[in-house]
């Protein structure tokens, strides 16, 4: 058992410190087959900084969509707030997933809506009638530095500028979860770094974060728990990041996968 | 109230937006419809016009010619004709005297006129031309009429020919069962049509559906948008059809009653303006509807 | 050679997954197709019934009867009569003495055989009646016949009444332009409709056909399975229009004829099967030419 | 001027050595009023292996897309093999797009589409009429790592394997320019590693290699030529990573852009 696991399940009593985001025992096989997520156990504490980690298809992603319940789990058990995922009725979703604040890997934008109209779209859906609409999105843009491209549409933009516009419309409505899925892939390492340091930042504030990335440096650098997925299972769970040791080992190796 | 308003403000912005920058895929729904509408609107205004002609027609078919006896007192025969005007089912009562009887034969026969000189009396009978609301009415008017004592006996009572009336009657029957069955058939395509094109239209926006409802909106605030550029693409289409309708149709009427002169057709603004009405309702419903099943099955994210 | 096969069988496996993958758009755009040339099937052939009912009332309509003076001879008369058969436009000639004439005004006016037995002899002349061709030769007709010695003299020459021919023949031609112009409207409006849902479905494909030409594919190889589709479609919609059309053409006349008695249709097979082909052209060539349009625009990558 | 671009101008006369692509004074201005790249001066020749860097929106993209004639450039010449693209017409530009081997920063697979009927279907395309197309679909595939996925469409397979399969696309008719953009983006560091090996050997074995990256280990262990983009223009052109050295300052300075 990891450091994080272990420390808490004793204060599970004490409603002030129930797991946020739980998984108990949990299996996804897609439609096609696809065994992609076996046996997970996890849970995730208000103001945790979870770093998913993982090669390429272990199932980071498949967690990810269960969290937010767009892909529904084929065994075991998932809470959120409390609440069961798979038992939940499904006019109740919106409100689950207002809960989050999600960077999709694929970015998920609309494809005919302008920046600005992205991230309005997010704040409304999530808080009707929220007032100063415009300056908080304003205030978004300008975080992940696309305060310029306001008026632009999603296809006028470079790759890591969409990802930013998926980070900024995660954030505007200061989701209590912020959940990114390889948030940094199409940055460069300074731009990454900047948007690392601000999860950090909301994350003191008091918002979970789970990041599922390959970037080993902040994996390195920010030292939080990290949970490893390989083949669909977790293989380890803890505080901070020997994960990085271990991985050089292989890069300088430089096997072929 | 504000969560309302802000809603809705959203949702008018969201489909106008869509709607032009769209254009092309809602204009071809939009045309589509319209197209159909037209056409609708053009069957009813046919429907119409098929029905004034018949009604003429049938009005012009419905009389009866009742032979009365030689030698009644006029005193009966203006009894008869008063009886039978009192008869809801009769429009009109006309009296024909033998005279009458002999100058039309004359100008319907070559020579008549001569035979009736050398015959010295005139065989014709006097009668009653009675005009009928109905075709229908007919077989029975004969029946009473052939019970009046002053009315000749036997086969010639009256010129009723149920074999004719009947073929007109068929020929009735079946104009409105075309009318009727093309209309149906027609409006089933075209919802058909319509909910085919609609749905075109939302594939192409179904990773918007499906993006917007990840991020956590209400299947109504995703559907809101949709159905109202559905609406907003049936109101366009149902005022296109419906001005290219109402432009034509006076002319219309105008050149078919001065070509083809024996056809009583008039120009109907009331029905013209139910026609309009009809084309918006149908238009808007249309629209919504089609709007509403085309992306009801992308929200099931 | 190996190259032009490949790049055929990866155009046909393309277009029938295409097909297959994108059924719902595909079945989209095949059923507008398809009722669209149900539609224009349907118009061919009602027109074709319209054609041989219009031929066959011309045909009863144009007739002429020519009264003869009282007392020429048989022979002048049979002169005439054959003269009369010679002409190309004429198609029967029938001779009607005074007795036939007598017999058949007796049978139309009341108690006219009484008429005659007291005047003593028969006012009606005798006459030939003749069937042309064409209706539009009546008043040529006309005019030669009252050239002939034979012929009775002034107003009563002939039964030609130029009122009524006139009115039939606006009559008809008014049907024909009412065909025509319905099968023009129509026509184009499918072209329309075809290249507007074809665009539609072409339009959810454009990324892809953006992709194959960013990876070096030609125009023609990005055009083959697109255009090949539109043909698949359009064959299923023409085989199926078809087969509707050909099920329902013989109970429709079976049906129409025993009903609508008086209505003189047959049903003609082989102008069926010039329907048929002519919806599988316009079939293919509808499909291929709306898929070739709806491609065109995205291939400029 | 860097030692790459200096060292070989002398020799340009001689064919052979002319430079497969070149750049000269390109700028490029997009429909919308963005000025992605200014006077690009750049020449790139056969067996180089060139990493282009710099920031999110610097004009990378923009390059790659000029490079292809995805965009047509604003002012300015480009040459491949001798041709200049601007002026070359619109049949002539299929021919070009099969010298190069692209994976482009989204991917661009087809969506319904399987893995191998998206590599065939390049296959087919640059090579019509090529034997054994299933084989060498498969050996690509089995080169990447996806020999099991070889039947599934690109929405089932998570956002490594897709960037996976858009490299075996751009590898499976061996082109003689290979353009990757940002291709490790969603790969772990093992995984990336792999990819990068495999560039190296078929650079070796005669291709030109552009690779627009952000991954500053790849960059630094690999030590090739590397071209420095910033607010579209070129701004260092060196044979080697010195790069690194300069930016893990910033990484550690760690600045919000
Ligand atoms: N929609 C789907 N249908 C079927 N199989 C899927 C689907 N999505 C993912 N998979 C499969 O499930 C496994 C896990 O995928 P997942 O996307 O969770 O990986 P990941 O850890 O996010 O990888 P990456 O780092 O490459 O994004 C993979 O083998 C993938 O092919
Ligand atoms: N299609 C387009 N229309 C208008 N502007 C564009 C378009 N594509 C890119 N741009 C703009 O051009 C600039 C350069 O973009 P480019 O995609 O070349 O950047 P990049 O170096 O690839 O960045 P990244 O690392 O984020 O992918 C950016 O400011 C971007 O917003
Ligand atoms: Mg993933
Ligand atoms: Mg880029």
């Amino acid at each position: 058992m990891s450091l994080a696991a272990a420390a808490r399940p004793a204060l599970a009593a004490d409603p002030a410190l129930r797991p946020v985001i739980s998984f108990h025992g949990v299996g996804k096989t897609y439609p096609n087959g696809t065994e992609a997520l076996h046996d997970i156990n996890l849970s995730i504490f208000q103001q945790d900084f979870v770093f998913l980690v993982g090669a390429s298809g272990a199932g980071k992603s498949s967690l990810v969509r269960l969290l937010i319940r767009e892909e529904v789990s084929t065994s075991g058990r998932i809470f959120v707030d409390g609440q069961e995922l798979s038992r939940m009725a499904r006019r109740r979703l919106p409100r689950l997933r207002r809960k989050f604040g999600i960077v999709f890997q694929d970015y998920k934008l609309l494809p005919r809506s302008t920046v600005a109209q992205n991230v309005a779209f997010a704040l409304q859906v999530t808080k009707p009638g929220q007032r100063h609409l415009r300056e908080k999105v304003e205030e978004s843009l300008w975080i992940v530095g696309l305060e310029d491209k306001v008026h632009k549409f999603p296809d006028e933009l470079s790759g890591g500028e969409q990802q930013r516009v998926a980070i900024a419309r995660a954030l505007v409505h200061r989701p209590p979860i912020f959940v990114a899925d390889e948030p940094t892939g199409n940055l460069d390492p300074d731009t990454s770094w900047g948007i690392v340091q601000l999860l950090l930042q909301i994350n003191h504030r008091g918002t979970t974060v789970v990041m599922a990335t390959h970037n080993r440096e902040v994996v390195d650098l920010v030292r939080r728990r990290v949970v490893a997925i390989e083949g669909g299972r977790i293989v380890r769970d803890e505080a901070q990041g020997q994960y990085l040791r271990e991985g050089d080992a292989t890069l300088v190796s430089g096997g072929n996968r | 109230m504000i969560t309302l308003l802000a809603t809705l403000r959203f949702t008018l912005v969201s489909a106008v937006q869509n709607f032009w920058r769209n254009l092309a895929v809602s204009l071809a729904a939009t045309c589509t419809m319209g197209a159909i509408l037209l056409f609708i609107g053009g069957i009813l205004l046919g429907t119409h016009m098929l029905n004034q002609m018949l009604t003429a027609e049938q009005a012009k078919a419905s009389n009866i010619k009742i032979y009365l006896e030689d030698g009644v007192s006029l005193g009966s025969i203006a009894n008869l004709q008063s009886e039978l005007r009192a008869d809801p089912r009769v429009s009109a009562v006309h009296f024909e005297n033998k005279d009458d009887a002999a100058k039309e034969a004359s100008s319907q026969v070559e020579n008549f006129s001569e035979s009736l000189k050398v015959l010295g009396s005139n065989p014709l009978p006097a009668s009653l031309n009675l005009d009928l609301h109905r075709l229908a009415d007919l077989p029975a008017i004969d029946t009473m009429a052939r019970r009046n004592a002053i009315v000749q006996r036997g086969n010639l009572a009256t010129d009723y020919n149920p074999a004719i009336i009947d073929k007109l009657q068929t020929l009735i029957t079946w104009a409105w069962r075309f009318a009727v069955g093309f209309l149906i058939v027609f409006g089933t395509l075209s919802v058909v049509i319509i909910m085919i094109s609609i749905r075109t239209a939302v594939l192409v926006r179904r990773r918007e559906v499906e993006i917007m409802k990840l991020v956590g909106a209400t299947d109504w605030f995703v559907r809101g948008p949709f159905i109202l550029e559905g609406v907003i693409g049936g109101v366009i289409a149902a005022a296109i059809s419906g001005t290219v309708i109402a432009a034509a149709y006076k002319p219309a009427v105008d050149h078919l009653r001065s070509t083809l002169f024996f056809f009583p057709l008039s120009y109907d603004g009331s029905y013209l303006a139910v026609v309009a009405l009809l084309l918006f309702a149908a238009g808007i419903g249309l629209g919504a509807f089609g709007s509403y099943l085309g992306v009801r099955r992308f929200l099931t994210v």
